[in-house]
């Protein structure tokens, strides 16, 4: 249970306690936020479980139902991959409670930076789960516009996005100035940046937590540690809890029990109104596992036991919040066979969209190379068009 | 017209920025207080404050990271990197991020980031400042790459590399920032558009293309040769990345003979992508093959033997020997 | 002789190394207990220990950089960077420091690291998977480059690598993974040299030059032009970096005409450093000029329309009709 | 004076306390390991005092005259930039007792990777000072071989040398491994990675310490923070110490008073023992200032106060020392006359040597860029000796 000792609203700089640095990452730290645990049980905490009353039990049936629409997309998705209609599929099972839970804690005005698995981040943010699959279907490198939800395209080289995330949390604190001088009341905003226990190790997440720390930027470093990157195991990226790195910038660092919902909301709540309130960065680790392979391309089998994942299982998200709704009376059997049908609804219609969608024409990769005019596009796009007739023509002579 | 140098007419053009966008905004090492290394961004600080001209941590990564953000929240970032031979840890924020983004959101989000990077050699300086290494970034689809060799246009080019809706390397020809030049601050004149070649001085005989720091080495050159009776034209490229093509291909269709001439290494340099495409089209006006003279393929030598490094005027006089005798 | 695929070439290749070379060893992601995304060095943990074949964190310029260290201390390290789009966080390790401490140690000390990446596209795979930034390492001098096209090169070419004394960036035609051929684990054969390129067909009316991936494409272009009465002559450049353009001209002093194929863009690629230089050394003897074909001056696209964007038959014969009819 | 808590010896990742989080950069910690204070006294701390008493009265005039030579060394070299003989130069003034403590606790066996103003390692380490000046002059960009005594050359990319670092300790580790299996009794080795305040900031830092703490490799990162990143305070490269930033890594991570020789050198005894016992990597802050400009191109007036400046002079390490060897009788006025003597006639020597140096040709260039055979290199060289030999024959023509 969470022993997590926080900042005082209000006061700057001084760190939470995170777990002991002595602990090695391979497993659960001592200490790491926890309210709902794996026997469905509510614990409490000090500081979140103020956050965790705040939840209405419509919310709470809102988290399962939608973590369940995200894990029956997400065998949808696998399915579709099998049968060859995507490239490539990142299954997300097992890492919904991090999402989801994170994801409700956002606001409309927060802007979400992804990285690739965050699919439970994006139906919470309301994008179209279809569009989503552009991307794995090989017609799209981003199947949605980033601005009309806030929510950022998937970046797939590792780490890469989180300095555009403090990038514009800068430009958040630069609005919020300059809206603050001219009287105007927006509601305050904050940026997530989600990233993995493998890119964690890479250079870009240290040069972000440095600009966010410099320029107190209101940003939250949301990092699902999932035990794995790829088939590395994360204690190769680090032998101690990676909240702990935070302590090195100064800032507030984290470690939720990455399947308990109400833990993640929670802590997520608590971190974007201390970046908004303008107290600075907060880095978040959650502390889940990837209970299937890494993609569909990945064998799982090559380097890890299965009597691991099944551990994990017994952790799920999933199960532990059912649990605890059924025994508090706040959902019955009507609720989660209504859920389940929604997903099966979902599944059928991402699936329907999914097999509809227009194939792109290499005519629109000409078209966004560049926002203003450049010959040598528009002269390799003429010269396409000749080589392409010529093709058309030689078709029609044969006919 | 008023007479400044070249680091001034940057500053300028910064100033100019600053003042009529209030979306830009600068950032990098040095550049605040102290003004850049180079004085470039001097004063800037005191008129526009903190939060318009940025010292940043010392990391390229971020600094060009941070700026893609600050685009996508519909800021105009000028960034610094202090040297060329720096700009190598952000190498993967420009080449996967920045050059790709505009691409990546079919469109939807423009970056409009605009990269400083002094560079070039001549000024004896130590490892990693003097290199030319703008052919890393022209390979790359996305990016634009351009560099004024005169204070006309260094104050002209960098505030429409800020107002392009595209990412903009901008190259300072770092050994040209002392060299005084008229700039008309009312009027661009034919240096309203950044992506135009010019030509600097006509001539028949044969077409000298160079850019940058070169641009007066070029000149220099062709009016050598012109006192043994050749007819040079000189094209300053302003624009690395598009290379206006056609008024080089038409020179040359004129003149029949090309050098090209630039600073960074001649393998895997522009200068080969100029002389494929102009032997392309314009293979049957060319009589001799085109000649590039740049740098060996070496790393920057040390300063105390960067003269017999750097294209000077009597390499491309050798040069133009050799064509026009062809 | 034996049957194998390039993949399984290379993890023969390596095998025989981490024999041979004590001092060899393996690092990057993944390499370990899976084996490696592609499966490039399947068993080799098993066979040769956690020291020898290190899973690492993260981090590519991490990789490059221990790997740096340990050659500095007398390893031969082999660094697998796991597909060409996730090079760029490591450039600045290998442009500023990989290829340039022999030469700024004046000679002293020697950092013979390999750095292999599988490249290039065709295999429907999602963004950053399917690049080929061969010409951004060109330029630098200090790196050489190699890519095999077949699994007997395969197999010799990545032990040469590890031999050779000087920093050497494997690029693996990661389409071709699964292309079996006869590999002579006995004997190098005329592959002793991995920076000689080789005449793979010969022919008398044009010449077409491709690298890794593009060598059975040329061969099939070839194949099919012979049917249509035309002799053409391929040849597999083998070494990127230096290029053996000696061989390239003896053949294009023959045909005549010249028509350089490769994935990458063709604006700043490396096919354009090939046109210059054959057009400089054979200027009298072209009848055409040198032909590029290569990819667009975009993003790689999406998987859906890569066939429209890649080098393939139909586009290196539409070149070879311009060259034969010009 | 140093409350600093350390790992039991042994014991494997248990973190040092290092100073207060919430501490600002700006002002020194509160807690910082000191021994000699500015006034000349020494103090004690808990584990170092122990290290500091093994100092012999012979050693510490040696780092009384050390830094005294390698302070005249930087006036002369200062100097011959003035006058024209040097490109640049990089002054290390103020920073002497962080270089020539540390230095003194390495081994000949330990190998070090500086960045470009290590001249007092660099001396300890007995490189040729007038070598060390080639760079400087424009004649070469390493005067010295590095293998001789282990000591690498100077790295301009600011943080690049920190992975070979690792990598380095990485590669003594499998030789130690090797030689323990054959029974060899070599001396255990550590390598010691010199960075800045500024450079801090930079990824490879990050990912150095990733590697580092991954496979616990001996290697003891010493971090020079000197204030400023030429016009950058260090305040906006972290808002608490640097020491911390090994907290998010779980190795040491110690920050001490750079200007207090015996101190550093004591920390720095520590740690690469440490290291070289196998258990693991250490950070170091030598909490130190640049007293001078960032070199000799550089104005300091531009940035910040010259008040600043006349405290840290104040604190200066010499004087330090000065004081404690008069106080304790260790050093009379003749010791101090013959340091300024030897100071200036090396001065003199290494003026001499470096106007002597030999200016390299282009050719040396040609013939290094690789170790084996290569045609373009052949070839242009070729091309350049036709080239040069024409203006010879020009020349002879002209006579
Ligand atoms: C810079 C970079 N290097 C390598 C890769 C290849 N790669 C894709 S996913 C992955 C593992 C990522 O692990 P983690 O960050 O833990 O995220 P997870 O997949 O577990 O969600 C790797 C190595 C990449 N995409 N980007
Ligand atoms: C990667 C990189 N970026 C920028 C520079 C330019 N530069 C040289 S020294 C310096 C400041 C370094 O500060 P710090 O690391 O604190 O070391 P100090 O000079 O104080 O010893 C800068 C920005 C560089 N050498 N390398
Ligand atoms: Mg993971
Ligand atoms: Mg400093």
């Amino acid at each position: 249970m969470g022993s997590t000792q926080l900042p005082t609203p209000g006061t700057d700089g001084i760190l939470a306690e995170v777990p002991s640095a002595g602990a090695v990452s391979g497993e659960p730290a001592a200490e790491m936020v926890q309210l709902l645990g794996p026997d469905g049980k509510l614990g409490t905490d000090p500081v979140f479980s103020d956050y965790a009353k705040r939840i209405e039990p419509e919310q709470l049936r809102r988290f399962y139902a939608d973590m369940a629409k995200i894990r029956r997309f997400d065998q949808e998705a696998t399915a579709l991959q099998r049968q060859g209609e995507l490239a490539l599929w990142v299954p997300l099972t097992g890492q919904e409670g991090a999402q989801i839970g994170s994801g409700h804690a956002s606001q409309p005005q927060d802007y979400i930076f992804p990285t690739y698995r965050e699919h439970g981040v994006a139906l919470v943010r309301n994008v179209d789960l279809a569009d989503l699959l552009r991307q794995f279907r090989g017609i799209s490198n981003g199947g949605w516009d980033p601005r009309e939800n806030n929510f950022h395209l998937y970046t797939l080289v590792l780490a890469a996005q989180t300095p555009h995330a403090v990038g514009y949390a800068m430009g958040i604190q630069r609005d919020q100035k300059l809206a603050e001088a001219s009287g105007s009341t927006e509601p305050k905003a904050a940026v997530m940046a989600y990233f993995g226990d493998g890119a964690s190790s890479e250079g870009d997440v240290h040069e972000s937590m440095v600009f966010a720390a410099s320029y107190n930027a209101p940003v939250v470093f949301f990092c699902q540690n999932n035990h794995w990157a790829i088939s590395v195991p994360s204690s190769v990226q680090t032998k101690i809890p990676l909240a702990n790195r935070a302590k090195g910038y100064g800032f507030p660092g984290i470690r939720v029990d990455g399947n308990d919902v109400i833990a993640v909301h929670a802590v997520t709540e608590w971190a974007l109104e201390h970046a908004r309130e303008g107290r600075g960065p907060v880095l978040i680790e959650a502390y889940t596992y990837r209970v299937g392979a890494h993609t569909t391309a990945d064998d799982p089998t090559k380097y890890r036991e299965s009597a691991e994942e099944t551990e994990w299982r017994s952790k799920d998200p999933l199960d532990r919040l059912e649990k605890y709704l059924r025994a508090e009376g706040l959902a019955d059997d009507a609720f989660f066979e209504q859920v389940k049908a929604d997903g099966d609804e979902l599944a059928a219609q991402v699936r329907a969209t999914t097999l509809s969608l227009e194939v792109p024409d290499i005519r629109s990769s000409f078209a966004n190379v560049y926002a203003e005019k450049h010959p040598l596009v528009d002269e390799e796009l003429a010269w396409f068009e000749e080589y392409s007739a010529g093709f058309e023509s030689d078709e029609e002579a044969a006919n | 017209m008023t007479t400044m140098t070249i680091a001034k007419a940057i500053n300028e053009g910064l100033r100019a920025t600053l003042k009529n966008n209030p979306k830009s905004l600068l950032m990098g090492e040095d550049i605040g207080p102290l003004g850049g290394v180079y004085r470039v961004t001097d004063g800037l600080i005191k008129e526009f404050g903190e939060d318009r001209v940025v010292d940043t941590p010392l990391a390229e990564s971020g600094i060009v990271g941070t700026a893609i953000g600050l685009a996508l929240r519909g800021y105009s970032p000028v960034c610094e990197i202090q040297f060329d031979g720096f700009v190598f840890p952000a190498f993967n924020q420009i080449t996967t991020q920045l050059a790709k983004i505009h691409s990546r959101t079919n469109g939807r989000c423009t970056v409009p980031v605009v990269i400083r990077i002094p560079y070039g050699g001549g000024i004896g300086s130590i490892e990693h400042h003097s290199e030319s290494p703008e052919a890393l970034f022209a390979h790359t689809a996305g990016l634009r790459i351009i560099s004024p060799s005169n204070a006309h246009d260094a104050y002209w080019m960098i505030q429409q590399a800020v107002e392009c809706q595209d990412p903009v390397i901008f190259f300072e020809p770092k050994r040209r920032y002392w060299l005084k030049g008229e700039v008309d601050v009312e009027n661009a004149g034919p240096s309203s558009d950044p992506f135009q070649a010019h030509i600097v001085r006509e001539g028949s005989d044969a077409t000298i293309v160079a850019y940058g720091p070169l641009v007066p080495v070029a000149l220099a050159a062709a009016n050598a040769a012109a006192e043994d009776g050749h007819s040079i034209e000189v094209i300053d490229l302003r624009s690395i990345s598009p290379i206006d093509f056609d008024t080089v291909e038409a020179s040359v269709k004129k003149t029949g003979r090309l050098i090209v001439a630039h600073e960074a290494p001649t393998f895997g340099g522009i200068g080969g992508e100029i002389a494929a495409r102009i032997s392309e089209r314009a293979f049957l006006h060319l009589e001799a093959p085109v000649i590039r003279v740049g740098g060996f393929h070496m790393p920057y030598p040390v300063a105390k033997v960067e003269e017999d490094y750097l294209p000077d005027i009597d390499k491309i006089l050798e040069a133009l020997d050799r064509s026009l005798a062809y």
